[in-house]
């Protein structure tokens, strides 16, 4: 039982932790907290549900079809609720907090005019690989999320430290005018970002889709709350403190619905980010600043 | 005409524009010092759960009881205030949040006391208190040209509302003292604030634990407005709306909390005629607005142009 | 003595910003901390103020060690400071900067402040002349229901030594005042600085600007690389060799009429 | 008396009645406050789609002319309190269908008692509810009947000895299920193996689910919504678990074979309404329902259907569309109302006598249990 | 080739700028003077593009540039060292000077950042510092040196020297005339009035929003009104 519900751990895991690297992105250059990458993720379940299950498009495509959805969901809100309050004096965290709740509430009502309030059933053959080992089932699927998790978080770090465009990336999150000073193209970056990290929210969302079967208006919501834990839990900004900080989520969930009571479960998370916070007021991977200057 | 005025559906929503009132100051006190902490919701459930729990099985006065359940919700914002120190800007309204789901999580969980999910039923409902009190010393309301209903909301509005204007006193005067600078600097400038003399610690502190007064005070006085709790009633999408109360309105001034509490919750009412898709129009206002009037409806600007100051704002 | 410093050391992981730095500074004067960039002196603010915590060594202010006494403890007992970076509170107007300044001074606590008792009104309505008038004094009595955020650069910094003048320091610390300033500017700066001795408070002050250092400070303390490098008075200074290799440079400036 | 739908075949051809007839029409305002945005707005979807079709129905039928003053709560007390006291302030209304969640009925039901207006639920299904006072009513059978009927059934067949219990923990109604189901299994003398809770908009139940599939039971029972409950039972069968399941009323709908496909064979649940019975009411209802929206009727839609037969029967009785109380005093008087759901009485309190149907899905259909 | 015509510049309703007009001729070094508040820094923030200006055109080698964002400008060959530093706290040292050849794409960035912290040595000790716990002087010689980097046609310093000790002070000076015999063209805004004009060419004082004086450098060093205004009454004894 113990692997089975490893495996169960690691699965969910790494589903947070590709929710959490969408918000961990955005903030990590915008400084925002994206109210709103719940239901841009659930969007992009439901396009997979879309693609898949009523259209008959094979996996592949439905994968691209919710990468491209959710990617301009990211450009629009970009463009219609960040770009606005952005450069303007008075706007403090606030207001981009409201602005994407906004956007959320808006997402998560339209969907359930669109597609109804219930769950929609993901129907694939993929989802139905399965390797039996003893009595242990695994599925592909969860195979398929683990690595796509990890690819994601190394090709980001990678790419986040080591190339130009991370730098500007970076540059651009310490301060837009200094980036834009030194040539960077802050709309561009801001906007590149906001959209990769909504694309990512989409390949999470169809995963989940395939990995649970169930895909609902809401689920955004508690999916957006955990990688909310997350990312303070792992640092906020911090690529690898996502990873982490989901895979321990996932686990310790888990783990507390098998050995503990799972009415507990989503306590959890947050019960986690206030210990370590009391003990790591940064995140678990997070960096202190300077003072007094 | 008062017949038409004193219509309980009014009276019943002006009940909850009252207690929203209460609940969008809890947030913006400790947010005048700095503190974005969403755990209000929590608090409200402390104080909600505690008047309800005492009135239903020790039958205490309700002013006991609402009151008993608004200090322990200060007492417990003071001591989740203390480690909360540490956090500041979205960590500390993260982990906060994360507070109000833990509250909601025992309330639900913690059978032998809540009744779990299913709630608290059977609440005494002050209005109806005070009608009762009122016919027990001889006042009937039809003395006064009233029907029952419309006295037990009559006088629920006029309690709620001397409660409201009373914190509004309060916080105002408070705001306009030594103790209000203190709350601003250290919103503006914490390490500034802390050379020039002030106790960050004691006042942060403070300051968080009159928000949860409060806002156990607001909880408190909604079980007994409502009458049945459960454990949703303070979920995260209270703590969410309370903030939207606040920063719609303005987060600056303290009338933006006031005003945005009232407004948001007339809204649902108003945008009844489209009920279907009342929320999707709710988001969009949010975006909007937040687009046209970052600072809310009503900032420090447009405050001091009322009261008389030429300040212009700049940009950046 | 007002301050006394002994034997302070402060790193930063590897870095050594201070090694073991003493100096006195007595009532009444006016003392200088100079030296090169990165020498440590707003270093020296930063433990004097207890913003950082010295790594080792004391700091005494009128005989008592105040070492790690909380900041705001610092200000209570009488020392104030500027900041190099302006930190102002900058959506407050001029006039509420300074009031706020005025805090350890007045004690009206929750309770009173919003009873509004006698005493509460009183104190208040002294500390709010007494901040017009330091107001005046820095030359910014027009602006005082400007926002902070709104002044321009000399005025903000004056405006912090406003602000730090209210809290009746007996030892004013400013980090490098004239910075952003012209000579006119300088020179009024000057003035207000010599008000603020004759008002009985002891400076200590950290400037690039040698015509003012030297016009101005009573004594001085050189730092470099973290290290004591040499004490004295201005003449002293300007003529020490150490000094003028590691700091001053040559001067080949001439004066101009 | 009764009303039912046996003249109307399903066309709006009949127009002439209301001419004739339109002298003594009673003529009445409902209100009704429902679940219409938010979370579980499906339920509320279809309590007003059932609502509105029968409303369509009896007007055509033109004895009585029924206008519904439908008013959304977003499944939050506040608000259907609001909405409660909106329809309550209208003089001119005279009774209150909703609010579909018990939490939310809970808070507006003692009002509408103390207002002297009836209110009945059509789907709210814990405990205490019409005991909240003389003017409270429900139509929705309440857990502690649909439960244990299809236990027992369930037991019987399967000759069951252990059962493990998943269940909703932070919702009123999965949980009010969950005690029922608890009791019902203590009182049968099953060995509870183990007690599982979800919440709200989860959607992996694969740590909770592995659990039980240790503890080997030979049941599961599962008082969860459809939504959820569909994922459950789906989740179950991939991991392996094959034994039936015993659901309480929120699993009752086409929706679970709907999400759950082939994987929700096998669940068993207790019902006031069986969509695919071959009763000519029924496939009636279904064909006009299915016509009108679409889609297949549920039970919740079903209830409501005839909550408003309900009360439109008692408005005849009560002979006024104008009198609160008269209409109070018929509707307490329902007796064997026979609707699509079988006949139908309120007892002392104003709660449901009728006969429960257990029924279970086999071969991707809802059929009757067969022991 | 640096024109501006007529600027009007705004904060909010706040006029800032109200009708500059200034010259930069290719090849020389321009000063801009003036008191706290009057103008100088939102004239060089105009021009590098962090500002649009309400009217008025800004010509950059014959080309009208007005409202280009200052990513575009870069590349045409204006780079800002801008008042109170704006170095990114967060990055090293390194990553900071790495990030001032952002925009190049020539292969001797590498040199060029050798060549940098030659004359900044304190830069290479401290390259894999934050930059952020760097003192003032040093992140002031970090933000020059980064803008160095971007190898600009015209280099805007807003107060370059502030916070500086004098020996620096006096390389940055120097620094200056050097990279106006490279064949930058700089445009400085100094507090220094004295300084100032004694490397540059030709100078502009500003005072609340306007230009009001204008002239060779040598010429306004000894014109009366501004000696009595920025270069103090007092006697400079050092
Ligand atoms: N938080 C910190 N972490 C690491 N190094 C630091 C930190 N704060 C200061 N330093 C280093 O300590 C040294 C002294 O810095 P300090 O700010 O005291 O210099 P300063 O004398 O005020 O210089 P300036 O005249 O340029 O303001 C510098 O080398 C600086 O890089
Ligand atoms: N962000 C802003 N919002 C509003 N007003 C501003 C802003 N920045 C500058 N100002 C105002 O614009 C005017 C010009 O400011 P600017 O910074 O250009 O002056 P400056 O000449 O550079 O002064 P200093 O020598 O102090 O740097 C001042 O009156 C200032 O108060
Ligand atoms: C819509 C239904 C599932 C409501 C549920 N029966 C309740 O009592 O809350
Ligand atoms: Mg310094
Ligand atoms: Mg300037």
């Amino acid at each position: 039982m113990l692997i089975e519900q490893l495996i169960n751990g690691i699965t969910l895991g790494s589903i947070y932790a590709i929710v959490a690297l969408g918000f961990t992105l955005v903030f990590g250059v915008l400084g925002i907290i994206n109210m709103a990458h719940g239901e841009i993720f659930m969007v992009g379940a439901f396009i997979g549900v879309l693609t898949t299950s009523v259209l008959g498009w094979p996996l592949w495509l439905a994968f691209l079809a919710s990468i491209v959805v959710t990617s301009l969901l990211g450009y629009l809100l970009e463009i219609f609720s960040l770009r606005p309050l952005r450069g303007k004096k008075g706007v403090s965290h606030l207001a981009p907090l409201i602005s994407t709740i906004g956007v959320s509430i808006f997402l998560e009502n339209l969907s359930h005019h669109m597609f109804g309030a219930g769950n929609k059933p993901f129907r694939t053959a993929f989802a139905e690989i399965r390797f039996e080992i003893g009595s242990i089932t695994i599925y592909l699927v969860q195979i398929t999320i683990f690595v796509i998790s990890v690819i994601l978080m190394v090709g980001l770090s990678v790419w986040l430290s080591k190339t130009k465009a991370g730098k500007a990336l970076r540059a651009t999150a310490e301060n837009l005018e200094t980036a834009s000073i030194l040539g960077v193209d802050t709309k561009k970056i801001i906007t590149l970002t906001v959209i990769i990290a909504s694309g990512m929210g989409g390949i999470a969302g169809i995963l989940v889709g395939m990995a649970f079967n169930s895909v609902s208006p809401q689920m955004g919501l508690s999916m957006g709350l955990k990688g909310l834990a997350i990312i303070i839990l792992g640092g906020m900004g911090n690529v690898k403190g996502a990873m982490v900080g989901g895979l321990i989520l996932g686990l310790s969930e888990t783990l507390l619905v098998a050995y503990g009571d799972s009415g507990y479960r989503d306590a959890i998370a947050f019960i986690m980010i206030i210990l370590i916070l009391l003990i790591r007021p940064q995140g678990i991977f997070g960096s202190k600043t300077a003072e007094g200057r | 005409m008062l017949g038409e005025l004193l219509n309980p559906y009014y009276l019943q929503v002006l009940c909850f524009i009252l207690i929203n009132i209460m609940l969008a100051l809890s947030i913006y006190v400790p947010l005048s010092s700095g503190q974005l902490s969403l755990g209000s919701a929590g608090f409200m459930g402390i104080g909600a759960y505690t008047s309800a729990l005492l009135t239903i099985h020790y039958e205490l006065p309700l002013y006991v009881t609402i009151l008993v359940g608004a200090l322990l919700a200060g007492v417990i914002g003071i001591i989740v205030g203390i480690p909360s120190l540490r956090l500041t800007g979205v960590y500390l309204a993260i982990a906060t949040l994360g507070f109000g789901e833990v509250i909601r999580v025992l309330f639900v969980n913690w059978e032998s006391l809540t009744k779990g999910s299913v709630g608290l039923t059977g609440i005494p409902q002050l209005g109806r208190e005070l009608l009762k009190f009122a016919k027990s010393i001889g006042i009937e309301p039809s003395a006064l040209g009233l029907k029952n209903n419309q006295f037990v909301y009559l006088s629920l509005v006029i309690v709620l509302l001397i409660i409201v204007l009373f914190i509004l006193w309060f916080v105002i005067r408070q705001q306009n003292s030594r103790i209000g600078r203190a709350y601003s600097s250290i919103q503006m400038d914490e390490k500034a604030a802390e050379s020039m003399g002030i106790n960050i610690t004691y006042y942060k502190v403070l300051a968080f634990a009159q928000g949860a007064f409060i806002a156990g005070l607001a909880g408190a006085l909604f079980a007994h407005t409502i009458g049945y709790i459960s454990p949703s009633d303070f979920s995260y999408h209270r703590a969410v709306e309370i903030l939207i109360f606040t920063v719609f309105g303005g987060s600056e001034v303290i009338i933006g909390s006031v005003f945005g509490a009232t407004i948001l919750t007339l809204l649902p009412e108003v945008l009844r005629f489209v009920s279907d898709y009342r929320y999707i129009f709710y988001g969009i206002m949010l975006v909007i607005l937040m687009a046209v009037r970052p600072q809310g409806i009503l900032d420090l600007y447009l405050f001091y142009r009322l009261k008389g100051k030429r300040i212009k704002r700049g940009t950046s | 003595m007002v301050l006394e410093v002994k034997n302070i050391t402060k790193r930063f992981g590897g870095i050594t910003a201070l090694k073991n730095i003493s100096f006195t500074i007595q009532q009444g004067e006016i003392y200088g901390l100079i030296g090169p960039n990165g020498a440590g002196k707003t270093t020296m603010f930063n433990c004097i103020t207890n913003i950082v915590e010295p790594t080792e060594g004391e700091i005494f202010f009128n005989g008592e060690k105040i070492t790690k006494l909380k900041p705001y403890k610092i200000t209570e007992k009488g020392i104030c400071r500027t900041y190099q970076n302006i930190r102002l509170f900058p959506q407050m107007t001029a006039l509420q900067n300074v009031m706020v300044g005025g805090h350890s001074r007045i004690s009206a606590g929750v309770f009173r402040s919003v009873i509004r008792t006698k005493s509460q009104k009183q104190e208040e309505k002294l500390l709010k002349e007494k901040s017009e008038e330091l107001l005046e004094l820095v030359g910014l009595g027009q602006l005082k229901d400007q926002f902070a955020e709104n002044l321009a650069y000399g005025q903000q910094r004056r405006l912090e030594i406003a602000r730090a003048l209210a809290s009746n320091p007996t030892l004013l610390l400013l980090d490098e005042p004239a910075a952003g300033m012209n000579e006119t500017e300088t020179d009024n700066l000057f003035d207000l600085i010599k008000k603020i001795q004759s008002m009985g408070i002891t400076v200590l002050i950290i400037e690039h600007d040698m015509s003012l250092v030297m016009r101005l400070c009573d004594r001085i303390t050189v730092l470099n690389f973290g290290e004591k490098l040499a004490e004295g008075t201005p003449d002293e200074i300007q003529n020490n060799e150490a000094v003028i290799e590691a700091y001053l440079g040559k001067e080949e400036e001439e004066t101009i009429a | 008396g009764s009303s039912s739908t046996s003249t109307n075949s399903g066309g709006q051809s009949e127009t002439s009645i209301e001419d004739e007839t339109s002298g003594e029409v009673i003529q009445a305002k409902i209100g009704v406050i429902s679940y219409l945005s938010g979370a579980g707005a499906a339920y509320g979807e279809a309590i007003t789609q059932g609502l509105k079709l029968a409303q369509k129905e009896i007007n055509e039928k033109g004895e009585v002319n029924i206008e519904l003053v439908i008013e959304d709560s977003a499944g939050e007390a506040e608000q259907a309190v609001n909405a409660g006291q909106k329809l309550m302030a209208d003089d001119s209304i005279l009774a209150i269908i909703g609010p579909t969640l018990s939490t939310e009925f809970f808070a507006v039901a003692p009002e509408a008692d103390l207002n002297g207006i009836t209110i009945m639920g059509t789907s709210t299904t814990a405990d205490g509810i019409p005991e909240i006072g003389d003017y409270v009513f429900r139509n929705s059978i309440p857990e502690a009947l649909a439960i244990p009927a299809a236990m027992e059934k369930a037991v019987k067949r399967t000759g069951a000895k252990k059962v493990a219990i998943i269940y909703g923990n932070d919702d009123a109604f999965t949980k009010a299920g969950f005690e029922v189901m608890k009791r019902t299994a203590e009182e049968m003398g099953l060995e509870i193996t183990t007690i599982e809770t979800y919440q709200k908009g989860q959607s992996d139940y694969k740590a909770q689910l592995t659990k039980i599939k240790n503890t080997n039971p030979d049941l599961v029972l599962a008082s969860a919504l459809y939504n959820e409950g569909a994922v459950i039972i789906d989740q179950a069968r991939k991991m392996g678990i094959t034994v039936p399941f015993v659901g309480g009323n929120g699993f009752n709908s086409p929706q679970v074979i709907e999400i759950a496909g082939d994987a929700a064979n096998g669940l068993i649940v207790g019902t006031p309404y069986f969509g695919d019975s071959t009763d000519p009411k029924i496939v009636e209802f279904n064909k006009k329902y299915e016509e009108e929206y679409g889609k297949k009727p549920d039970q919740f839609a079903a209830q409501a259907y005839d909550a408003l037969y309900i009360y439109a029967d008692a408005l005849k009785r009560a002979g006024t569309g104008e009198d609160r109380d008269a209409f109070r005093d018929a509707l307490a008087e329902t007796k064997d109302f026979e609707g699509i759901l079988g006949l139908f009485s309120f007892n002392e309190v104003g709660d449901v006598v009728m006969d429960v149907t257990v029924v279970e899905i086999k071969d991707g259909k809802f059929v009757e249990f067969e022991e | 080739m640096l024109k501006l015509t007529n600027i009007e510049t705004y904060y909010g309703q706040i006029q800032a700028l109200k009708g500059i007009h200034l010259e930069v001729e290719e090849g020389k070094i321009v000063t801009l003077l003036g008191a706290n508040g009057a103008g100088k820094s939102t004239t060089m923030r105009t021009i590098a593009g962090l500002i649009k200006p309400k009217r008025g055109t800004v010509e950059f080698l014959g080309q009208n540039v007005t409202g280009m964002r200052p990513h575009q400008l870069l590349r045409k060959g204006i780079s800002l060292v801008p008042e109170g530093r704006a170095i990114l706290s967060t990055m090293t040292v390194l990553e900071n000077l790495e990030m001032g050849a952002y925009h190049r794409k020539d292969h001797d960035v590498k040199k060029d950042i050798q060549n940098v912290m030659k004359r900044f040595p304190i830069l290479e000790e401290r390259q894999s510092q934050l930059a952020g716990t760097l003192s003032g002087g040093q992140q002031q010689m970090l933000a020059i040196a980064r803008a160095l980097l971007a190898k600009p046609k015209l280099l805007l310093l807003d107060e370059p020297s502030m916070g500086l000790a004098p020996l620096i002070v006096a390389e940055i000076f120097n620094i200056i005339k050097e990279i106006k015999e490279d064949g930058t063209t700089v445009l400085l805004v100094e507090q220094n009035a004295k300084q100032a004009l004694k490397i540059a060419d030709y100078g502009y004082v500003m005072e609340t929003g306007k230009i009001i004086i204008e002239g060779p450098a040598d010429d306004l060093l000894k014109d009366e009104r501004i000696v009595e205004a920025y270069l103090g009454k007092k006697k400079t004894t050092v």
